[in-house]
């Protein structure tokens, strides 16, 4: 589709490159941490599919919502998210978005239509469905739009939410980032299709899509394309973005299951020094996008900085908030 | 004041808050077109049109997780699971992510949602089809939880439900659909979290929820032939639980009973045991007894099911073990 | 397919027919022991559906796992299990097959590889992977074959048991019976594709195989060719037989949400009149048949007499076989 | 005599009943090529080969469902669930269709499978994947439940596990996947259903369960000084319960304290409160203590998490409470 595709203008582009720096640049500073020992449990990086979340993250309306995993950090700073608060639930402080009841596979942030990162696959597929029968029913004119893995194509979740969401002709699209593994195992070895979301797209009545997601402007052009026929009354769509992940499954995890050659040849693939050639050989000038990086560099370390020198949590913030009312009180 | 069965309440309701409240929606499998499988939605599609009455697939997780994200973003859904034994096939929405949202979150996301199911024995229809899961929900942090025993009550808290900024699980005991009551003209609405004395007594607090709350009553009035007076409490609600009203019974009485229709394992009368052996202990004089339902499926005949649902005969005798 | 396919011998085609007969008349007099209020609770009858039953059943080794819904008196009894036992389950007896503990929606008979009515929609389907599973591994050279409805495509048992089956070559034929409904849903009204099962093939990397379901020798030449596909290891099929089912989902529902004509339609092709009359037009006396009617109906007359006369469960039996020790205790 | 982690311990307990009965098979994601998540089923691939140690997909219910359906053919699985808060998206299949198709079918079938699992906090991932569910299955009739809390306990019990006729659940505390303990040379059995008694005393009878023991034991120490000697019992076991050492206990101290991961409501220390309020109330000089998680979600800050989980003074401070 490349070729018939229509190509953003040279701002919008800047702009998504931005995007994928920042997510690229916020998720090394967190691995940074990690070693560190400064954040605790666990940690999922996306670091290598910028492009699918960029992509898409510079297609969506303001309000429109975004649903994502564990391996959400980007597409929860991409929404607009402050970079202070998310590095802040990262390292546990009481300024982190969540207070520091969310950890790293929970950010949230709902006042910038991030509607949270889920932790159990498949859940917030069906849950994606809902906020976009509530804007069909409503007539926001929102889209929801939702990434998982291709891993999450075999649980049950995915299924009914896309059956569903079709009935419904929902204001939703399903983004299937397919990174090619699940934690350590391939899709491939577990799969009965080739393509885990673009190969069962018919058994929704959807359009099989299958893009390139390691270039930012396909998956822009995919991302408009989509998210206008939701917004219009098209109803759903289910996109397939070929990526990779640089690193391991999470921070536990060196990775070591996929073969060398694999590795290397998707990291000289690396999405965002690519597009940046790109851009400059498109006409931006060198001076431009290096001064992007710069200013996002800089952001990230003032990030960092306020994120470390904030408090910790009051552990009397633990029984806050389960309930409407502020507290948690099950009795009277 | 007109007499209503439990079964017209449900859609009386459901009805009063759709009428209220706009943004409130009603969707499960076949409640619409075809007014429920238990009829108890009947109408209701016909007064307020398919957009708000929805009939869905056969597929609890996304009927769920539809509630859950409309609820996320305007909406106030009561979503119908026909039998409360399908909360198994959907308990990852309802336990992990419900009732985990808003503290995740730190109060970023509300759910202001309802989900109503028909729960229960009682009805011969086997082990799949007629468990008692209230404690399932009960012993899950973020979930609210009510079992009406009367028609007024199931609109009343209903109403009060679908009202609430927090998730809130109406359990409804398919046995009493058919149970008649009276109920008042007018708008009904009920307050969460307090249970209420349907009989007064001196001698011994017998505690129940749901259908069991109808066969207490009546073993109190065989009880009250032997001279033994008991005050009977219907629970209604076990989160919030009204523990204050629990106590407040055992320090006059200084014996417990409860009647759990659930199989006995952590039933809500272990909690509420294990409440009163802790703070309501000096005022105790003898052993508290729990009359459960073994810890068993329930099986499908109808001599086996009626020996394994808590009965008025082992009720009383409970009791009489209680106080003896 | 009714062209290029091998027609059954005469005689095994009788076999068929009489298992059809079988199913039909053992409802019917179910249905009116309900209407007597003899059996409590529900049921649902297959009345209408009985030539999926019969043209599986036909070509099944004796070893072969069923595994079916609570609309599975029909698929039980044609495992051989005993009429009298079947009955004595439905009228809560102590005779009954599972001694009065599971009812009609959970007829069960191990001993002839009836291997349980299921009445959580989609739950079976893994189930019956798993038996074809252990099959597999111990070389048994079983087939598991899975009955289920229309209205159980959309729930995602369905899609992980498929597509865990494929992934493992698993000997076991899913056999979706299509009766057009849910509950008193239309299947058209809740599904995104027009075949439930059949459209949903590929997404399974399985041929899409849809079939008339009232054509016993339709039936039964597709039962041949997919159980033998298994047993050779040739893995997995999944099967849509379009039927009907000519009373309301179950004793409660008196089916009004259908049209008049497509019930009348639906009556007019009776699947088990129609296959006697084809089987005389190919050969078959008439006096056969109806030797065979009548037959039938006398087994149904003595399992009728025999469960009526048998005792009700002693209470006592309650707490039994909850574990293998054949007790229940959960403590010392 | 070696000392093994708790981790290491699964692996052999796996390998030993799979080296014993060729009928054992093991399935779940990510076990296999990769040796598990946690790393406790490294090594099984190379040595019993890809037919019997199977990598699956992310389908939960295909999973315990492939378990249930191989087990009634002929296999004794093993399957594996990630992180027990995983039950959640294959509840159905635990909980409707493994705990009851023996009952339902009158004893026809049969199903020796054991499902093992992750469970529990303390390591500060946050709601979705640190919940401990011991108790949601203790519910369920028709499932055993063991809870080891020492590397010789694991192999014993998954042995027992694997052995037994019955489905049974073998939880396994996250949190002790790295500690350590000494594990006899040769075929370690134990028995389901048997509690121990981790450290004698007279004063007040301490009950804990998995990652609890070890804080039970170090807050009888600190008790120890202050004089107030507690016996310290590893319950080890859900279903079967060991009622009569809990009884037993319980008759010599007049104390009980419970002391659980689990969230408060419903627990399995209601259940055994509520039994020793009846049973045992003659023999109780005291009101009854739990020492629980609060009735929340675990947050994932360790600040915050360390606040939540019962932590060894806060075991000290029931203590005292009960015998005070
Ligand atoms: C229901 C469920 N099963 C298993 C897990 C454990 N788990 C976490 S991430 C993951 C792999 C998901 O793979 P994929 O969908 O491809 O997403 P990716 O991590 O590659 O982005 C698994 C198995 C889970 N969180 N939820
Ligand atoms: C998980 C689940 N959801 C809902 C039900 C209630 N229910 C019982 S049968 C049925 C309809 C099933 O339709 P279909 O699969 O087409 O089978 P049919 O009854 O037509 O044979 C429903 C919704 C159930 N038993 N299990
Ligand atoms: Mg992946
Ligand atoms: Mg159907």
């Amino acid at each position: 589709m490349a070729d018939t595709m229509t190509v953003a203008d040279l701002e919008t582009r800047l702009a998504i490159y931005r995007m994928m720096q920042e997510g690229r640049l916020f998720e090394k500073r967190a691995h940074d941490l990690f070693l560190e020992g400064l954040v605790k449990g666990t940690s999922h990086l996306g670091i290598g599919q910028e492009a699918v979340a960029a992509g898409f993250a510079a297609a969506m309306r303001s309000d429109d919502m975004v649903f994502c995993t564990y391996r959400g950090h980007v597409h929860t700073l991409l929404r607009g998210a402050p970079m202070a608060a998310l590095m802040g639930e990262l390292l546990g402080r009481a300024t982190g978005i969540c207070g520091g009841k969310g950890g790293s596979m929970h950010l949230t942030d709902v006042a910038h239509h991030a509607m949270g990162s889920y932790a159990i696959v498949g859940a917030h597929m069906p849950i994606a469905a809902g906020a976009a029968w509530a804007a069909q029913a409503r007539g926001t004119g929102q889209v929801a739009v939702c990434f998982f893995g291709d891993g999450t194509t075999n649980i049950g979740a995915f299924h009914e939410a896309l059956n569903l969401a079709k009935i419904w002709e929902l204001p939703v699209v399903f983004v299937c980032e397919n990174n090619l593994y699940m934690e350590y195992t391939a899709i491939a070895d577990v799969t009965a299709v080739e393509h885990p979301a673009a190969d069962r797209a018919a058994a929704y009545g959807l359009e099989s899509i299958l893009i390139d997601g390691n270039d930012a402007d396909v998956v822009h052009a995919t991302a408009v394309r989509t998210i206008e026929r939701a917004r219009s009354g098209g109803g759903p769509s289910l996109v397939e973005a070929v990526t990779y992940r640089h690193g391991g499954h999470s921070r536990a995890d060196p990775g070591k299951y996929r073969p060398d050659e694999e590795v290397a040849d998707w990291l000289s693939r690396d999405p965002v020094p690519a597009y940046a050639e790109r851009l400059i050989a498109d006409g931006a000038d060198r001076e431009t996008v290096q001064g992007i990086d710069r200013d996002v560099q800089a952001a990230v370390d003032a990030a960092t900085e306020e994120a470390k020198a904030a408090p910790f949590p009051d552990p009397d913030t633990l029984d806050t908030e389960l309930w409407a009312d502020g507290g948690s009180a099950w009795r009277n | 004041m007109a007499e209503l069965t439990y079964r017209e309440a449900v859609a009386r309701a459901i009805a009063q808050e759709m009428e209220r409240d706009p943004t409130v929606f009603f969707l499960g499998e076949d409640v619409a077109a075809a007014g429920g499988v238990f009829k108890t939605t009947e109408g209701l599609l016909e007064r307020f049109g398919s957009e708000r009455v929805r009939d869905t697939p056969i597929s609890e997780q996304a009927i769920i997780g539809a509630a859950m994200g409309a609820a996320m973003n305007g909406l106030r859904p009561i979503a119908e699971l026909m039998f409360s034994d399908f909360f198994a096939v959907c308990w990852d929405l309802v336990a992990n992510q419900i009732a985990k949202a808003r503290y995740m979150t730190n109060g970023q996301v509300a759910l202001p949602l309802v989900i109503r199911t028909a729960n229960g024995g009682g009805v011969r229809f086997g082990a799949q089809h007629s468990q008692s899961v209230e404690t399932w929900m009960m012993a899950i942090p973020g979930l609210k939880v009510v079992v009406p025993s009367t028609p007024v009550d199931l609109i009343g808290l209903m109403a009060a439900a679908v009202r609430a900024p927090d998730p809130v699980i109406v359990v409804e005991p398919k046995v009493l659909y058919a149970t008649k009551g009276e109920v008042p003209d007018g708008e009904v609405v009920d307050e969460l979290g307090v249970a209420r004395t349907v009989r007064n007594g001196e001698d011994v607090t017998v505690v129940a929820l749901g259908a069991m709350v109808p066969k207490a009553i009546d073993a109190a009035g065989h009880l009250a032939q032997e001279g033994i007076s008991a005050d009977v409490i219907d629970l209604r609600s076990l989160v919030p639980l009204d523990v204050r009203s629990i106590l407040g019974s055992v320090e006059r009485t200084g014996h417990l009973v409860t009647v759990e229709e659930n199989p006995r394992l952590c039933g809500w009368g272990a909690e509420v045991a294990s409440i009163v052996a802790d703070e309501g202990f000096f005022a105790l004089d003898g052993p508290i007894t729990r009359v459960t339902t073994p810890h068993l499926p329930l099986p499908a005949a109808d001599v086996l099911e009626d020996a394994a649902i808590p009965s008025v005969e082992r009720i009383v005798e409970g009791v009489r073990r209680a106080v003896s």
